[in-house]
């Protein structure tokens, strides 16, 4: 779930942006770098935001019977790397939200930092731990991409504990309410998208 | 597809300059996220959804679709707003939220209504090209518009794939359901890498050497459109100010 | 057996855009063992049709069934329908999601809960028909798009579904590949199945099909092949140019020696033609 | 002016794989003035014959020349090739990058370096010749197949080119889609563009082409379209089968009346037989 436009308060909307910012402007000069030495990647990339945007559309279905989407971030880091998925993701999520209304731009600083910052760099950190540390590729997606989605969640728990702390118990009692929420139920889902990632790396090394 | 993307493309404000769209709806998406909730918000998400249904003739079907997502989250994120906690598991209702979480919701709804005057209006790909201008470095715009159009056939393909799949009953159990989904996933996956390739051999037939700089067609921004615009601004910012204090 | 039409459309209606209506009010009759031609302009709606038969899409108003029994759009439904009715869509593309052939075709007998050998045997089978056995192995990406096509169908004949539609088969196919595809096609209706192609070539549906059906403003007319493609009228009506057999035929009639002669392609229409002056001379 | 042909394959070879060459000494000339029609089996090198026209491919050993000058691979020589030639893909969506149709339009012109009014009366030209002006605000993902087609073909228009490649452009289009097509390719090149084609479709290639080239077994071969068409032995060699209309001509030839009439189509030929039938009455 995208944190809808105008929910967080206008002073942590703005320091959201701030926080995204150094992380997105080091994402964009490395893509920039990265097109001037190669013209060809700049198709290629586009092709990459295409498919993090598509891929974050797939209905998964989940216990409840209603559907799921995937972040898409776990895969998207594990092949695309976390600077170029910071400026991907942030430009997946402009899209979510201008043309499906998924997330705002008020708070597209706060979803930047959850999905197109931490999530990916959690499941880049694991992946690498794990593939350092002799674990198969199967493992390191797996955990990689259901880590990914979780910490994703987990940082969208603290974004709202932040910002609507509990009358008695402050942050930490809201960031359980919160975490109950979004994160606990996470868990089937990020599950899924492990196994879903670990079944598409498959597909693409057998090709 | 996108109900609000061909909204955009095919509404009476299509062919307004960007800008002008860009100034009314964030400038009343500014007012409904800064202001105080109660009035600013009230008025600012009022004047969006006149817009929106007047002017700009989107159709209320459409508008009610695209916020049932973010409504959903509106509806859930509110509920621990109602709530206080006073240890683990020990939960009581919090009367004095009633009022918070009102205004979190009221400002959030309005907000989403700014946006969605954005979004029902003004076509990204209008958008795209002229974001250098606020300082976006070409190549981050070149390659969002790139996503942009791919993205379409994309999720054409992958309705395809799907429809193909539930023919070969792809979605019987949920063991088939996921080997599905990752077809699809690899499926648009290699897609969307071949479409990429050939791509550029169709660019490069026409000169591409890296840059996709292209004509954007110079359109006047309207002196009354931006006129009005400050005007109802200003009044809102007015108004609720007054009113506020008032109250 | 179940008696009554393997396909049947009654007064079927259906808009993508409530405003833009593609079928208003479609009857179509498929009866077992016929193989009908699909012919109309692009966006008259015979992928649509197709659609519709396939259980993708739901009508509007009115009714599809399959073999006797109406279409209901639920899980147990739709089940039923898809193990009788396969579509094959045009883009070969759309159809092909394994990594490699034998896996993609085996997908439809795998999600049926088939046994392991009952699995290989059906794929076997589907691989053979097709005449891409000798492909089974490679990755599909790495096919010929002629290669893609014949795997999409083999993916579908693996199904063993007793009425086969396929959505503009020959397209991108040169004529070599239109004639092994016909022969193919051919077989598959020996061996029982009912076939329905959709087609811009009126002389292919002319010598290939025994039913044509005409799908253009809205709705469906359909006729014996042989006097709805001489119908010039008719296909002007729906966008469509005319085919040269049956005209050839009036022509050849007129000529003594060679009337009643009724070849259906340019090619049969040659051999004719010198087996005449072979015999002239 | 330079003299010579407009485009010339000398003794052209050319491999994708080692060992397995599409080419081996192809030769070409298209005068300028030209309608080609370039047919052919599948996989037989069209559209490698077509690439390396366009200078997306270098060939192995001959060589190719524009205008009487010797393509060179480095990016002045594509530069002046691209200016001369423009190919246009067979799927359009290889072509067009941007969701704004004039934006796609205007990609060309301004890779040309053109002053911004230049760029802008090439645009406007281009999506007139091509009949899509009334698209021009329109999104690319809202167009029809056709409609993207028509575009992607202005975009190569709009590079003013004097040579105009078209890999199967009249694919995946209806019987109405083709004649608009065909007529819009007529205006071009009354214009003095020069057209070349490849089809599949030979009764299509004998009514519009002056000039036909056969690509097969790794060869090139040029004729008059009216004789290459005609010579069934040929075509079969390459895996086409004949076209309609030079067999029926031999026909008509042998009915008193009709005798000397070339129906082009089979809308002409029905046109033919029903002007008779209303003079005989």
């Amino acid at each position: 779930m995208h944190i809808a436009e105008g929910y967080l308060p206008p002073v942590q909307a703005a320091a959201w942006f701030a926080v995204s910012a150094p992380f997105v402007v080091h994402g964009s000069r490395a893509l920039v770098q990265q097109v001037r030495r190669d013209p060809e990647t700049k198709l290629l990339l586009g092709a990459a935001g295409a498919f993090t945007f598509v891929l974050s559309a797939l209905k998964i279905p989940s216990v409840t019977g209603s559907c799921s989407h995937p972040t898409g971030t776990g895969l998207g880091a594990v092949l695309f790397r976390p600077p170029v998925m910071s400026v991907l993701g942030g430009i997946v999520l402009l899209f979510q939200a201008v043309l499906l209304a998924h997330g705002g731009l008020s708070t597209l600083g706060a979803n930047i930092f959850s999905m197109a910052i931490v999530g990916p760099w959690v499941a880049y950190a694991v992946y690498a731990l794990i593939r350092r540390a002799g674990g198969g590729l199967d493992v390191a997606v797996f955990a990689a991409a259901a880590l990914g989605d979780l910490a994703t969640y987990c940082v969208t728990s603290v974004q709202l504990a932040l910002a609507f702390p509990d009358p008695a118990t402050g942050f930490l009692g809201a960031l359980m309410k919160f975490g109950g929420i979004f994160a606990l139920t996470q868990i089937p889902l990020a599950i899924s998208e492990g196994l879903l990632s670990v079944l598409v790396v498959r597909l693409l090394t057998r090709v | 597809m996108f109900a609000l993307d061909i909204a955009a493309h095919t509404g009476p404000w299509r062919s307004r300059h960007p800008a002008e769209k860009a100034m009314l709806s964030l400038g009343l998406l500014a007012c409904a996220v800064a202001l105080p909730p109660w009035p600013g918000a009230l008025f600012s998400g009022a004047a969006a959804a006149v817009l929106l249904v007047g002017p700009a003739r989107v159709s209320p079907a459409v508008v009610l679709r695209a916020a049932r997502v973010p409504l959903l989250f509106v509806a859930t994120s509110t509920v621990p707003l109602l709530v206080t906690m006073h240890a683990p598991a020990r939960l009581t209702v919090n009367a004095e939220g009633v009022v918070p979480a009102a205004q979190t919701a009221g400002r959030s709804v309005a907000a989403l209504i700014c946006l969605l005057l954005f979004s029902a209006t003004t076509p990204l790909s209008d958008v795209l090209p002229r974001l250098h201008r606020l300082g976006v470095p070409p190549a981050v715009t070149e390659v969002a518009a790139l996503t942009y159009r791919m993205l379409f056939l994309l999720v054409d393909s992958v309705r395809a794939v799907r429809e193909a799949q539930a023919a070969r009953l792809g979605f019987r159990t949920w063991r088939t359901a996921y080997r599905s989904l990752a077809g699809q996933a690899g499926a648009i996956f290699v897609r969307a890498f071949s479409r990429a390739r050939r791509l550029e051999e169709g660019l490069a037939l026409r000169g591409y050497t890296g840059s996709l700089a292209v004509q954007v067609e110079a359109r006047r921004v309207s002196a009354p459109f931006v006129a009005a615009t400050v005007g109802l601004l200003v009044l809102i910012v007015a108004v609720s100010v007054v009113v506020g204090s008032q109250w | 057996m179940v008696s009554g039409p393997l396909l049947e459309f009654s007064g079927v209606h259906f808009a993508y855009q409530p405003d833009r209506p593609v079928l208003t009010g479609a009857d179509l009759r498929v009866e077992a063992g016929q193989r009908l031609a699909v012919v109309g302009p692009n966006g008259g709606g015979k992928t649509t049709l197709f659609r519709l038969a396939a259980g993708s899409l739901a009508p509007g108003c009115g009714h599809v069934a399959v073999a006797g029994t109406r279409v209901r759009h639920n899980r147990a439904g739709l089940r039923a329908v898809r193990q009788q009715v396969q579509l094959v869509l045009q883009d070969p593309d759309d159809q092909l999601f394994s990594a490699s052939v034998r896996q993609d075709v085996s997908f439809g007998p795998v999600n049926l809960g088939l046994a392991p050998e009952e699995i290989r045997r059906r794929c076997d089978e589907a691989l053979a028909a097709l005449g891409v056995a000798s492909l089974a192995e490679r990755p599909t990406h790495l096919l010929s798009y002629g290669q893609r096509k014949r795997v999409a169908i083999a993916g579908a004949v693996a199904m063993r579904p007793r009425l086969l539609i396929l959505d503009e088969p020959t397209a991108g196919l040169d004529p070599a590949g239109v004639e092994a595809l016909l022969q193919t096609l051919d077989d598959l209706h020996a061996g029982g199945t009912t076939v329905v192609l959709s087609t811009h070539d009126v002389d292919l549906a002319f010598r290939w099909a025994n039913a044509v059906a005409v799908v253009a403003g809205g709705g469906v007319r359909m006729m014996p092949a042989a006097e709805g493609l001489a119908d010039t009228g008719l296909l002007a009506a729906a966008d469509l140019l005319p085919a040269w057999a049956p005209l050839v035929h009036r022509v050849l009639d007129r000529i003594p020696g060679l009337a009643g002669a009724r070849p259906g392609s340019a090619a049969d229409l040659a051999a004719l033609l010198s087996a005449e002056a072979q015999a002239g001379r």
